[in-house]
């Protein structure tokens, strides 16, 4: 593995989200001027916006959720930073964590000081069947969606059935992690699912007794999700509550050289590493039970960190759907190949876990726009790493964190790793 | 060098005649289905054709409830579940396509790892290339 | 202006780019292979695929045009090229200018050492009113579209007419610009168009008298380019003549550290200066009757390249439509505002003009597939430098071009300097 | 504070109102047509809601004769083109509209500068503004 470096050093100095929800009404120029707002008011020191100097702005396909293409300049207009150069950045669900990327390249190269990286989707304007086939475009159309109908949980839910013809694990493993990203995204005020699915079981047991209907004999949350009527399958082996959801939302990030970093803010993040991979098809892939372009971003990142998975305190993974999560844990080395699901079962993952995952709910809870996604994540890790996220705040005052954002069923990933200076 | 170009239309061609059709580089004999005009080992553009038979095994798939527009105007939903597949070819490569004339309802009697071979089918005026238990 | 330095420099050693025009049953991963073997092609001395590094890759919209996202990886898969990281650059017909800022930056960041850069699009799939509202989506769709109507021969027409209306130029100005881009097309194998216009009336006088009609009284070009039945209007004051052409192409080039540059070739191209800058829509702008955002890229291109416009030899300007080629002529410098309508009629732009423009045929003739175009412009810098241009070599041994790659109708612009070394 | 938000969605209430409304920066007086959010002066979110007169002067304009979808759908094409045009409006924002009630045959009729004023139409089941000369 070859060991990049950077001409010189980046810095996160800001950073601001919407929430993550369904928001008729709201077209993506106004959900990218709201995180817009919050990345400036998180900016503990000096800064004026006007030394934004150009902006990357990662987004999957504003072209068939909104019919509205070439949106990095108005997204630019609408922010008040005109005349900005603006560049809009895809690679489907991992746009956000490649337009990262090129933020960091366009600050290490020497060209600009001070970079605004976002991440933007909106997607609730479509109905469900209009969604699912323009994410369907992520997928090769000519050779996996047409010929096989393949679906983006299709293609997951076949890595599911790899993974468990190879490892033995069981569809309770993957309920296990749906259960425990619900249960952070409820500390997360801006998740789209602010319910633990405990409480969502509460409450539909009394919504039915209420209606005269029997009570369901759910014992806990794993006989709630193993019941068909309350978890319908979309995809077998996945079912409702493995699946992130249609969201709409934003994200923002202020970026520069390392010099400036702490003009700006006392407690800067570093970019200690960065790394991307492609790969074809999912069929075309040598394993079906993990993601290469994952294994090799992660590998790339590491060396360029100079670390290992073990000095990772906190990572948000790209958990599109819930085996996505159990197999990014493997990939990024937190544990050996097939034991992800069992670290699952046994709670490695949680925010006082081993390994703490998706301490925001994931995108499983916390919302999946889709462009917004990889940008969301960091800023996860900015509030984890400054000790800044409130009641999932993960424990032992975590210095180092990681984002694994994932475009397609693998065609994609990007890994960056960060440092708290 | 009058031969149909090594892409998607001439795979689609092939199809509609019932016939798998991908290519191979001449230099080292690299396969690809579908078919590439450009050998992704060694950079050679020099191709030729080859059939495959049609035969594989189950690598992966899914039964599938909520599909794409194509998939439901041809009849599937969720009372009408299908089974997208991976399939692993004798001859190497793998490829995408419905599995048929297997129990959906019942997923656990479908085995990674089992025989399958390729049919044909029509799907909107297409021919399309599937699978089922061999 | 800020002078803007990139950390080390760059060069362009390789280039190629499939003809331009409508290719049914091929798709833009067909076009993306053809253009690649064509690169491959092109380099002198060493180099093995093997050695690209990462991918950057300008693209309008496969989404609208070929329903089909992500392009990035499966380009990349096609060309052999996994599992190099990809991207997909988006700024609407600015895409492929910007992709090869992106290829630039990562060069100059120190990340890798050698980039392909690329652009493609596939748009003769769609019949030509879904490609009409498929551009239309590159201009604000709440706000020029939906309510005005507007096109994009519309929106360039408008500024043709604030543009007559501040000079009094008149449209047989207009048509000399595809006079004289058609006879440099007419001399490059890979345009879509490879007559001159005086052939073309000279055909369909000979069809019309065939079909035993009247023989037309068309005394020259101007003659046949005022008939309304010969070049009917599109958008007043812009009629068939004066707009590119619906096309499919791509086109590739090879970037590496300028240290690299001699190992590959002997005559390498160095970037020597490169800007970029947005606007809004086209009514929110100071001018109507020049594109700001042009002005201010060529600025910032020629304050890192430390040139002014007299020193550039010979230039590809963005003709999506004859009125933007003359307000680029003024944008970039050349001549000053209002005056690039007389260096026109006065052939000042022709080939061997004291400023030849768009010796390739630019967009008007050699074709315009939006994504692809601003790196099809490099393609033709890169041979007229290295005075490979055959018959439509510009004269004086040209060692500075320039590209200037418009998207929209403005919002976005970018400008690059490249110099033989 | 419980004003409509300043953005596309409010804009649209208000035409269906005919009324034209843009927001106007509190600190500064940055006047926004359409309305924003925030102001691009001093990045001050504080707006209000402002009335346009609706009258202005126009800018540049098009005959068009091959419309976007909409346009065709609204009876507009070859033999029926419309004038698409940008207006400068009094308080100093431009903005692109139809604009009606002129001789799209003889387009030198149609001078930059000449005074227009805002009307209401009916495209489509929504309310859309246009201008015709004043
Ligand atoms: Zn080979
Ligand atoms: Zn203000």
């Amino acid at each position: 593995m070859k060991r990049r470096r950077l001409g010189r050093g980046v810095a996160v100095v800001g950073a601001g989200m919407t929430r993550f929800g369904s928001f008729p009404g709201l077209s993506s120029r106004d959900l990218f001027v709201d995180a817009f707002q919050e990345m400036l008011a998180s900016v503990d020191n000096g800064f004026h916006p006007q030394d934004i100097e150009a902006l990357f702005i990662g987004n999957f396909s504003s072209d068939l959720f909104e019919k509205q293409g070439h949106t990095a300049p108005i997204y630019t207009d609408w922010a008040g930073l005109l005349p900005r150069p603006a560049v809009r950045v895809e690679d489907a669900c991992a746009s956000g964590g490649v337009a990262l990327r090129q933020g960091i390249q366009a600050i290490a190269s020497g060209m600009y000081d001070v970079v605004l990286v976002g991440g933007v989707e909106k997607m609730t304007n479509l109905p469900t069947g209009k969604v699912t086939d323009a994410l369907s475009t992520a997928a090769d159309m000519a050779y996996e969606v047409a010929p096989a109908g393949f679906t983006f949980p299709g293609l997951y839910a076949a890595m599911a059935t790899a993974y468990m013809h190879q490892y033995s694990a069981t569809p309770e493993t993957l309920m296990r992690v749906s259960i425990k990203n619900h249960e952070n995204g409820a500390l997360n005020p801006k998740a789209q699912f602010g319910a633990r699915i405990r409480d969502t079981m509460t409450a539909k047991k009394a919504s039915l007794v209420k209606k005269g209907l029997p009570e369901p004999a759910w014992q806990d949350e794993l006989d709630f999700l193993r019941d068909e009527r309350a978890n319908p399958t979309i995809a077998w082996p996945l079912r409702l509550f493995d699946c992130s959801p249609v969201s709409d939302g934003a994200a923002l990030l202020l970026l520069v050289s390392e010099d400036l970093a702490r003009s700006i803010t006392d407690k800067p993040l570093r970019v200690l590493g960065t790394g991307q991979a492609s790969d074809g098809a999912l069929h075309n892939r040598a394993s079906l039970h993990s993601i290469p372009a994952a294994r090799l971003a992660a590998q790339e990142a590491y060396a360029m960190a100079g670390i290992g998975p073990a000095q990772v305190r906190v990572a948000e993974v790209h958990d599109c759907f819930t085996i996505a999560e159990i197999m990014a844990s493997e990939d990024l080395g937190f544990f050996q190949p097939g034991d992800g699901g069992l670290a699952a079962d046994e709670g490695l993952t949680a925010r006082n876990g081993l390994h703490p995952i998706n301490t925001s709910g994931g995108l499983k809870s916390k919302g999946h726009p889709v462009g917004a996604s990889g940008v969301g994540q960091v800023v996860e890790i900015w509030k984890q790493l400054r000790g800044e996220a409130g009641e999932r705040q993960a424990p032992g005052n975590p210095n180092i964190g990681l984002v694994h954002n994932v475009g397609g069923s693998g065609q994609t990933c990007a890994v960056t790793i960060f440092e708290r200076i | 060098m009058n031969q149909p170009l090594f892409n998607h239309a001439s795979y689609n061609d092939y199809l509609s005649q019932r016939r798998l059709m991908g290519s191979r580089c001449v230099k080292d004999g690299a396969l690809y289905l579908p078919p590439r005009a450009l050998c992704a080992q060694d950079f050679s553009s020099e191709m030729e054709w080859v059939e495959f038979r049609g035969r594989g095994r189950l690598a992966a798939f899914s039964i599938i409830y909520i599909g794409p527009d194509h998939m439901i105007e041809a009849g599937y939903g969720r009372e009408t579940p299908y089974c997208a597949a991976i399939i692993e070819l004798e001859e190497g490569p793998k490829i995408s396509a419905q599995l048929l004339d297997v129990d959906v309802f019942r997923p656990e009697t479908i085995h990674i790892g089992m025989s399958v071979q390729a049919i044909y089918i029509q799907r909107s005026q297409e021919t399309v290339l599937a699978f089922r238990p061999a």
